[in-house]
């Protein structure tokens, strides 16, 4: 389903976000990435939501190089990944209803559907309450949330959820990590970067660890990482 | 199909809500449009009039006068005075016997006409005075009357005639060539207005991409805001200039008239171009205007 | 105080950087500005044309004939001709005796100067054409030849200069009408251009309070910033106009001269009154502009 | 040094973010306040900072009654609290160094002096290496810390930071916390919103917790809350 062939990525100003990362990912299995602050998680997100595009290597997503693929063809496999970005990325000048109902409104949803299912999506993250708020009227945890219900209003393929819990409480976070794992029983691959120890630790899944740009380990069933805290 | 249909509904209400939700830039753009055609306006009707004036002042000096031989009959007369009516660019002939032509003189020569007085008899001689239709056939009609029976000499003010519409082609290319130069400028600042409020709102062009939408889709809603910013700009500067020049009509028409003979384009006339060329502008760049604006976010 | 000095040359440095970080809608700014300057000048200088055209000609007129009494002595001639030159504001005496007189109606007449041949004798009279510095003297001056002793009628194209003075006091009315709207209309969109730029870093703005700087503090760099985008923006104008100028002067200059016997203003003196007035404009709209448009952003 | 005395924010939608809150804080003091998602925490700082007015109640800071000082003297309030806003407010026309210096030079601090401190806290918060990035070539993690750096450059008497761990990794978020710690030690009061359960369990220091505006709770040495959370 996603595949990265050694994939380099260098930012224009020299910094090496990834080095020569191979991960293959298949259909249906829920991933964790984790790795401390700056290793390359977010730009490995981006990469494969071409936002940026790789220095060297090959992408493949549902059987495409998408490092190959046409200017015009980017919205459509935008559109079979559901997104949660780290910094949300909202329409400043949409509610929050029209928020979530702008991702399906662009995909020629019918309008009845759209009805149906904007305000199951965020009964799902509970905000409901705030469906006709804006934005900079929301406090972070709400705001995090209606990216989520972007992200899995159009039950898309794939989920990619960077840090989806980083400005909720662990209850609410628990509350999300119950939908995405919903989402992801009814066959929708997630991968999700995190640095939610406790979330990692007790869900059990695959554990890809990134560490200043390198993947370092793949674990099924992995933990957060090895013990270093200490208080 | 229908899918086609409801994406382009909702492209063109979400033009107008983002026309809405962004008044406060908008405002500012539609201003800026506002006042940039209002200064077209004002320089098209500026250019407009003085080249009526000048264009006007000509057709005073448009006419032809032939001197007859003496001792015509009036059948003779007749003669002539049908085969000039018959000539292309005629408008009118007037008979001014020698006698009238003493009259006039005198009356031209206001203190020196006692001057006259002293003439044992008169030095003058019949003619005709004829209106032409427009001043292109002069040539034409001079050349055929130099050649006609019973016509001594052929006089038009060729001078004048020439240095006014030498004026008037100056002003007519430069007129031109200011006006043109002046919409080039007005779109280039309309233009950069829409450029600077779509480049207010490229984070959210760039997030519009993130989630998938089309370039066509994104653009929809922006190149209907442009145009509906546009339309509401040229539609307040129509409006002040029909005001405006209404009122400048009513209080300076007369007084030119005494001065030059001449009156200004009628509000009416002038009004309807102007909307024309002001409702194109304005919603050409505002449309093309966004469109081009929005390409160098669009390639994210 | 070091600490005062320490905070201007800090406000300093970003207004400088903040013009080139934020240089894609500085762009904007500062070619609007350019423009709209550029139509200015346009418009100033046609009308400036226009009135100097009006101006030039009514001087052709500036002249005054009286005609003296028969049979004159020289020392007469030398006194009337001595008192005349002293009075206010005449600039040359030319005397024309009654054959000369003649000669010139007979030249001005044209075809019908074989009229004059049947004159017994000479009716004209010896007269001086008196040259004014300027129409405005031309009444006072008037007015004392007619008590003169010797002679007998003064003569000016009253009608002629009224007429012209009319014309010209229209143009200039309606010249300052015009280009002190437009310049309000300029003033406008520059500093709606300024509003815009601003508008799209009100987060930036917030930002800084937020963090503690005071009003001032973040005013100064926008402020700079502001005065730099309209000074840049008024040189490139100033730029383009000059040479626009130089080269329109060049090649209709000449052409001008033959067609009203009138000169256009000369660039080098018009480029600099446009220079300051351009300068004043970009600086002044830049900085307040900046100012006003920041206020309401300040309040957080 | 802070006092919230029934403290009421209803925002224009009609929301009541905090009723009747009264809340006492020590110089010196560490307090963690806590809450789910949309609890209030958020709006209770931005009233600190008068970023927003309460809609009644008096709030006092250093003696000082700041719902009836004058516009003038808002941003020398303001210079008195370090903020780690909880959506970092970096300039983005301004490098990591530079952001951090301009909280220095608004007070009109020597160049010298910034010279030598701003370097000092960019290594505290582990970020030397990033010093001329601009925010948009940041990632979360260092974008956070940038703005934890800006609010402690000035050692101002308050520092009030609205989840500065929520993007960090663990290991990360607890050098920040020795940093805060540290800070603290030396006599600043903290005042730190959070939902990082580990952190203010282990850090056994006051917890003020406030649920749908309401503060519920208030204990010296508490913990994050009662567990509700199963996996
Ligand atoms: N646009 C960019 N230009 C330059 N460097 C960048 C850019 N984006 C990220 N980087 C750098 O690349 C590295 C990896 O960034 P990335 O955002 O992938 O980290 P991350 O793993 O998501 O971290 P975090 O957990 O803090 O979000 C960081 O050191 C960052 O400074
Ligand atoms: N500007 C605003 N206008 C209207 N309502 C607002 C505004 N800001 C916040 N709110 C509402 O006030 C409530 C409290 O928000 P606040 O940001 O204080 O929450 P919080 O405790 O910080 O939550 P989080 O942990 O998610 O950041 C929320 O329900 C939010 O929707
Ligand atoms: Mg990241
Ligand atoms: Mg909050």
């Amino acid at each position: 389903m996603i595949e990265l062939q050694s994939v380099d990525k260098e930012y224009d100003n020299n910094v090496r976000a990834l080095i020569n990362v191979n991960l293959n990912i298949h259909k249906g299995e829920f991933v964790f990435l984790v790795g401390s602050s700056g290793a390359g998680k977010s730009t490995l997100i981006k990469l494969l939501l071409k936002e940026e595009e790789p220095t060297s290597g090959r992408i493949i997503l549902n059987n495409m190089d998408i490092t190959r693929v046409k200017n015009r063809r980017i919205p459509y496999i935008r559109r079979n990944i559901g997104v949660v970005f780290q910094d949300f990325r909202l329409l400043p000048n949409k509610t929050v209803y029209e928020n979530v109902a702008f991702a399906m409104e662009i995909i020629g949803a019918h309008p009845k559907e759209i009805r149906r299912k904007v305000p199951m999506v965020l009964s799902m993250v509970d905000l409901s309450r705030r469906a006709s708020s804006f934005p900079d009227q929301l406090s972070g945890g709400e705001r995090q949330r209606v990216s989520i219900a972007r992200a899995i209003v159009n039950s898309p393929p794939v989920l990619i959820a960077d840090e989806p819990t980083g400005n909720l409480d662990p209850e609410t976070a628990w509350e999300i990590m119950k939908v995405l794992s919903d989402i992801n029983g009814r066959g929708t691959t997630v991968l999700m970067a995190t640095h939610a120890k406790d979330i990692v630790n007790s869900m059990k899944k695959r554990v890809v660890e990134i560490h200043e740009g390198r993947l370092i380990r793949d674990e099924q069933k992995g933990g957060y990482g090895n013990e270093i805290t200490n208080i | 199909m229908a899918m086609r249909l409801r994406i382009y509904r909702n492209i063109i209400k979400q033009g107008f809500q983002g026309m809405w939700r962004n008044r406060s830039m908008g405002l500012a753009s539609v201003s800026s449009i506002s006042a940039v055609l209002l200064i077209l306006g004002v320089v098209l009707i500026l250019i407009l009039t003085i080249n009526n004036i000048v264009l006007e002042t000509k057709t005073k000096f448009d006419e032809i006068q032939i001197y007859l031989e003496d001792d015509m009959t009036n059948d003779d007369l007749d003669r002539i005075e049908d085969s000039i009516r018959e000539m292309e660019g005629v408008l009118s002939l007037v008979f001014i016997s020698k006698e009238q032509g003493l009259e006039i003189m005198k009356e031209g020569w206001e203190e020196e006409a006692y001057l006259l007085e002293g003439l044992e008899e008169n030095p003058l001689q019949d003619s005709y005075i004829i209106q032409l239709v427009d001043i292109k056939y002069a040539e034409g009609i001079v050349s055929n009357l130099r050649f006609m029976e019973g016509i001594e000499d052929v006089k038009y003010y060729q001078d004048i005639i020439d240095k006014l519409m030498l004026v008037a082609n100056y002003i007519r290319f430069g007129g031109i060539f200011i006006i043109g130069a002046l919409m080039l400028v007005s779109i280039f600042i309309i233009s950069n207005t829409i450029k600077v409020t779509v480049t207010a709102r490229r984070r959210e062009i760039n997030i519009m991409k993130y989630v998938g939408a089309t370039n066509g889709y994104i653009r929809g809603p922006f190149i209907i805001e442009g145009i509906l910013f546009g339309l509401i700009g040229a539609a307040i500067s129509i409006v002040v200039i029909k005001f405006g020049y209404e009122y400048f009509f009513k209080s300076v028409n007369d007084r030119l008239y005494l001065l030059f003979t001449v009156y200004l384009v009628a509000p009416s006339l002038l009004i309807k171009d102007i909307a024309i060329i002001f409702t194109a502008i304005g919603v050409g760049i505002g449309g093309v205007g966004s469109l081009v604006s929005l390409k160098r976010f669009l390639n994210v």
